[in-house]
């Protein structure tokens, strides 16, 4: 509250530049699935940019993040390179994951993104394995698992927090409320009145942000992360937010009421932080656009590299199944 | 067969239908699941829809996503004298669930020495197709099968998923109900209003006198399609739906396949230590010496499910994989 | 805190009764298990009496207990008949599961006991479901369930007490905590200062209460009841114990530190229970000497019942896998 | 051989020699499980004793009773390049991480196209006969078998449980490691320090001419004996131990069965859709018209395990009841 530690400028622009790239990445892919190029279901974080965006510019290429089916905002926000992340979503060969993983499962380990789970809440017991190696092997490493509102029902996010906490492991757990869990709305899901009161029941510090505000969500990645480095355990912080596009793409979104929804929409984090970093004169109108369309070129160049490529063959059936040599 | 019959719907339609109809016939029918209630839009594949608009939302409940709590409220209720209806949204997620499945509505008739029983149906769907990668489409159902205490039904029309779906719901023990997610989306014939399918009874969905094709779910279609193939080759193949896998109605297979002599099993779930090889086993036990080739298996390739559309599309029994058996087993 | 309200002097003696048949019995049990007549893992109550007694006399026979391997003082306080308990140990065809449960799987539909689970925290989802099925009904019976201290680390216990929270089930949940999770001791497996504290992760009251403290342990379960049968929604109580005799038979708590132990059994609360008892004047040593004289009578009557039944036959085996006539 | 081999030791010793082995060669290998540490007493069955104090509480961690969260630990670590030995106390709480294990520690390596793998391997113990009842002594090796990227391993004596247990540490991928209770305690040959025995490759105990006997885990000793018996008789047996279930060694397998002609499968897991059914469906097919009898299949009896001694006694695959099939399959 009484906090008034600001990022830098650069940082601030780095937050944009990523969660603009975020938004300009959605956009794509929409335009992309639309066009028939992918093949899936797809969970856009649209109205969530500003959370991986102003956590990533406190982590280090080493730290991990994990993430869910709605992620590309984390992976993004990570660093992973642009041509094998979008031709992973296009399910070819030069993917991540060789076309293999696909949209809910994008993973690379290089920038630090060693599991993307489509199963609610598993991420976050995994997390804790990724903190414990970081902790016996004296690295600093930090870990952030993200998951939804939802997933903080399910009882491997119960276990995790638990191990964690006992385990004094450097991890962070992000819960990015967006309100509903599919169709379901929080009151209906959780009985928490938030879910930064559950750290209570681990003992370990909860701490509520808007989700949505640049400044307070980096504020509280700061110091989530300064206490994992300093082993001092984990952090849950709970991150408000808003989902605009509904729980995959295709749903109407019919179970919001429609105030909520528009009154979401009218407060959209990433036009609203661009105002306010001009507002505040942190940024030119013409810098921000610079960053926009720099950010525009590279997913482009990406999207030809992507349709480019050329599909796995069959035989990858059979590949990655267990080590080379190995009987399956 | 009453007019009925004539009409096309398809299986998430049925499958609402059979929860419509044992709902309103029976007061004890509840159901529960993630996103079910008509506030929630009635089911992510719509199946449930209506129900909480007609029955309430005492009746039927959407719950958090949480998919212990969800099977162990239906364990409880059924304790109780409900016939609860759990929706697990895909079958991958049943791992999530597998103590409350396997340790307690497996076993408490058992356990408590009869003083109790289980009539709990878990609804779950899966299937390869839509590109949605390697934790939301495989078939699990030979876990289940293995377990004493479990039925394992799994439909492949709307007609059949009415009928068995009735059928489980009214059992008096835990029943395992696999739906498929492309084939919720597939036209078929209409069920007979309030007709049930015996549970354990497979289905001779065509009768020939050449090969014996066994399957289930999905792939039945696949395994039609390949017979009306071959019919055009003069080569005459005995389709069998198993609609049950447990308990497995073994007479109606042994009987096809004491009569043609030869059996290709085909079904979606990997082939080692599969449904196939329960009925390769059997077989080649009963009819020692008698079949004219070995019986032959057809599954999912030897991976997790992939996301790449080419290789999704050659990870499924395909109709050419399934022909290439069938045509080994003629030789 | 400022609770006086007292139990009255019947009230008093009923829980005597029961708490000190639980001893009694679990005596018995040791001798006969000595005896090679019970071959099972058996996990004693000792020292835990109190909680189930006086829990117990706030509840109808149509309430439903649900219960641990660690069970025998929640299934006597419930009022499982005696006979058929004992051939159930004893793996008898006249056990109330014809011998196929066993120790860790008492359960007596008839006395409200309609399931006893081995695995640790199973017991609570399925909690849930008996008091669904009674908010439905409209009846007004409770469901408690009792579980351990490590029992409120497993997902099992967040997904129910949060489900039951959501749907405001009449459900209490009864965690006993004798500090111990087979050999770790609660710091080492438990994140929360109490267990009492994760309730405010649900939005329920959360009570944590001395359970060898009978007054104490009869007031917080009559809350809870009350709170239940109004349709106010669930409850987390910890009634805070200590068991004596290890996780199980044969176990000799060389993890226990040495003055723990003897401090707790120091404080026994069924001979303490017994002096206030006649502290207070409600009642004579020769009444209470009484109580405990019927109980053994009972008691031996039972185990005499018990070793002379028949063991069930093997054709048992294929009975009760499903309904009778279905295939297996 | 070393003169080590003389020495008799029991598994429950040769697991925990494996575990200090390991750790002592390399600084990957972490163990986590309830009560491992030595403060919590080294384990229940004191498989762990000691690791904690050579090895730090840092390497070798006791949990909270958790096991979604401790499989999810075992398959972050492996991730991270640990080699985690995550001990689930009793097979049956498996069904608890189903998830972790099937959705995630299986299938990771594949999901990320090989920039991943899950070195981690799932100690548990099963088997009936210590009165434990219908939830702590199932046999789920046909589960995880039908999984693919799943290693599964169940030794049926101390030298194995050691050499296996070895391999399986030092394998790349996700092994599940299947202990007996009863077998903890049943001295047997101590095995060679370090010496790894190879996953996937089966054991011949015993040459034999007239009928092959596989089995693993606890019930080989019954099948054994068994063989034992049929000598005195005149009767040959080649008995196998699998010791691998996944992958199966069936070249060993077939090999026998070609020689003999006959063959029974016996393991304590269900005999429907268990192990017994692959071998049974792969031999028929390799061995078409050339076997003398049908594979016969020994197991459990068809229900959870019954407490009552009687019961419990003839729940498992006595050796009368191996008997009886073996006479069946020579006759
Ligand atoms: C164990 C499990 N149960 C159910 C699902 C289906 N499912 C996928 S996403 C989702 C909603 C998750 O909601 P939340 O955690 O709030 O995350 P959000 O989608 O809002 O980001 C559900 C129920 C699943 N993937 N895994
Ligand atoms: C899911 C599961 N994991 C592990 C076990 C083994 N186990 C049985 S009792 C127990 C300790 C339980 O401790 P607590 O909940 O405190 O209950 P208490 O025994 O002290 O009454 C454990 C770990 C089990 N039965 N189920
Ligand atoms: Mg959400
Ligand atoms: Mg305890």
């Amino acid at each position: 509250m009484s906090d008034t530690h600001q990022p830098s400028k650069e940082t601030l622009l780095e937050i944009y530049r990523i969660a603009t790239l975020i938004k300009q990445a959605d956009d794509r892919f929409i335009e992309l699935i639309k066009a028939g190029q992918i093949a899936s279901p797809y969970y856009s974080p649209r109205g969530q940019e500003l959370i991986p965006a102003a956590i990533s510019v406190n982590l280090k290429p080493s730290d991990y993040v994990v993430t869910t089916y709605r992620g590309i905002h984390d992976q993004l926000a990570k660093g992973i390179p642009l041509k094998p992340f979008v031709a992973e979503l296009l399910g070819r060969a030069t993917g991540t994951c060789k076309g293999k993983g696909g949209p809910m499962h994008i993973t690379h380990v290089a920038s630090g993104l060693p599991v993307t789970t489509g199963i609610v809440g598993a991420g976050l017991p995994i997390a804790n394995g990724l903190a414990w190696a970081a902790q016996l092997n004296g690295t600093d490493q930090v870990t952030v698992v993200n998951f939804g509102d939802g997933a903080s029902n399910i009882g491997a996010f119960h276990e995790a927090l638990n191990l964690a906490a006992v385990w004094k492991l450097p991890v962070i757990f992000v819960c990015q409320n967006n309100r509903y869990a599919e169709h379901t709305h929080y009151s209906l899901g959780t009985g928490a009145a938030t879910i930064a009161d559950r750290a209570i029941g681990y003992g370990i510090p909860g701490v509520e942000v808007d989700g949505n505000d640049a400044v307070q969500m980096w504020r509280a990645a700061r110091d989530a992360v300064a206490r994992a480095r300093a082993g001092e355990g984990p952090t849950l912080i709970e991150a408000n937010t808003f989902r605009f596009r509904g729980h995959l793409l295709g749903d109407d979104s019919h179970y919001i009421p429609k105030e909520e929804m528009a009154e979401a929409v009218a407060a959209d984090p990433v036009p609203r932080m661009r105002a306010w970093l001009i507002g505040q004169g942190h940024a030119s109108d013409s810098q921000l656009a610079a960053i926009e369309a720099a950010n525009v070129a590279a997913f482009e160049e990406a999207v030809e590299f992507g349709l480019a490529s050329p599909y796995p063959d069959v035989s990858e059936l059979d590949k990655d199944v267990v080590a080379e040599g190995a009987h399956a | 067969m009453s007019t009925t019959a004539q009409k096309k719907i398809n299986t998430a339609q049925a499958i609402n239908f059979a929860l419509h109809d044992a709902m309103e016939l029976d007061r004890s029918v509840v159901v529960l699941g993630e996103d079910i209630a008509d506030d929630q839009g009635g089911g992510v594949f719509k199946c449930t829809a209506g129900l909480s608009a007609k029955y309430g939302t005492g009746r039927v409940k959407s719950t958090p996503i949480a998919e212990q709590a969800i099977v162990g409220a239906a364990v409880g209720g059924a304790l109780a004298g409900l016939r609860p209806v759990a929706e697990i949204m895909l079958m991958n997620f049943t791992t999530v669930a597998m103590d409350q499945i396997v340790n307690h509505a497996a076993k408490l008739r058992f356990m408590t020495g009869g003083q109790t029983h289980v009539p709990l149906v878990i609804r779950t769907t899966t299937g390869a197709g839509f590109g949605t990668g390697g934790q939301h489409a495989d078939y699990l159902e030979a876990w289940f099968a293995h377990t004493a205490g479990l039925k394992v039904v799994a439909p492949a029309t709307p007609a059949d998923a009415y009928g068995l779906l009735l059928s489980c719901i009214f059992d008096d023990d835990p029943c395992i109900f696999i739906e498929n997610l492309p084939l919720y989306f597939q036209p078929g014939d209409a069920p007979v209003r309030g007709e049930r399918i015996p549970l354990g009874k497979a289905k001779v969905v065509q009768e020939g006198s050449d090969i014996t094709l066994v399957s289930y779910s999905r792939t039945l279609h696949e395994v039609v399609a390949a017979a009306k193939g071959l019919a055009k080759e003069g080569i005459s193949a005995e389709v069998i739906d198993l609609r049950s896998i447990a308990p497995l109605d073994f007479d109606t297979v042994r009987a096809s396949a004491a009569k043609t002599g030869r059996v290709v099993v085909a079904h979606e779930a990997q082939v080692d230590f599969g449904v196939g090889a329960e009925i390769a086993a059997r077989l080649h036990k009963d009819l020692f010496g008698t079949l004219k080739a070995p019986v032959a298996r057809v599954g999912a390739a030897r991976s997790p499910v992939p996301f790449s559309k080419p290789l999704e599309t050659a990870f499924v029994p395909t109709r050419e994989r399934i022909l290439a058996a069938i045509r080994e087993t003629l030789d």
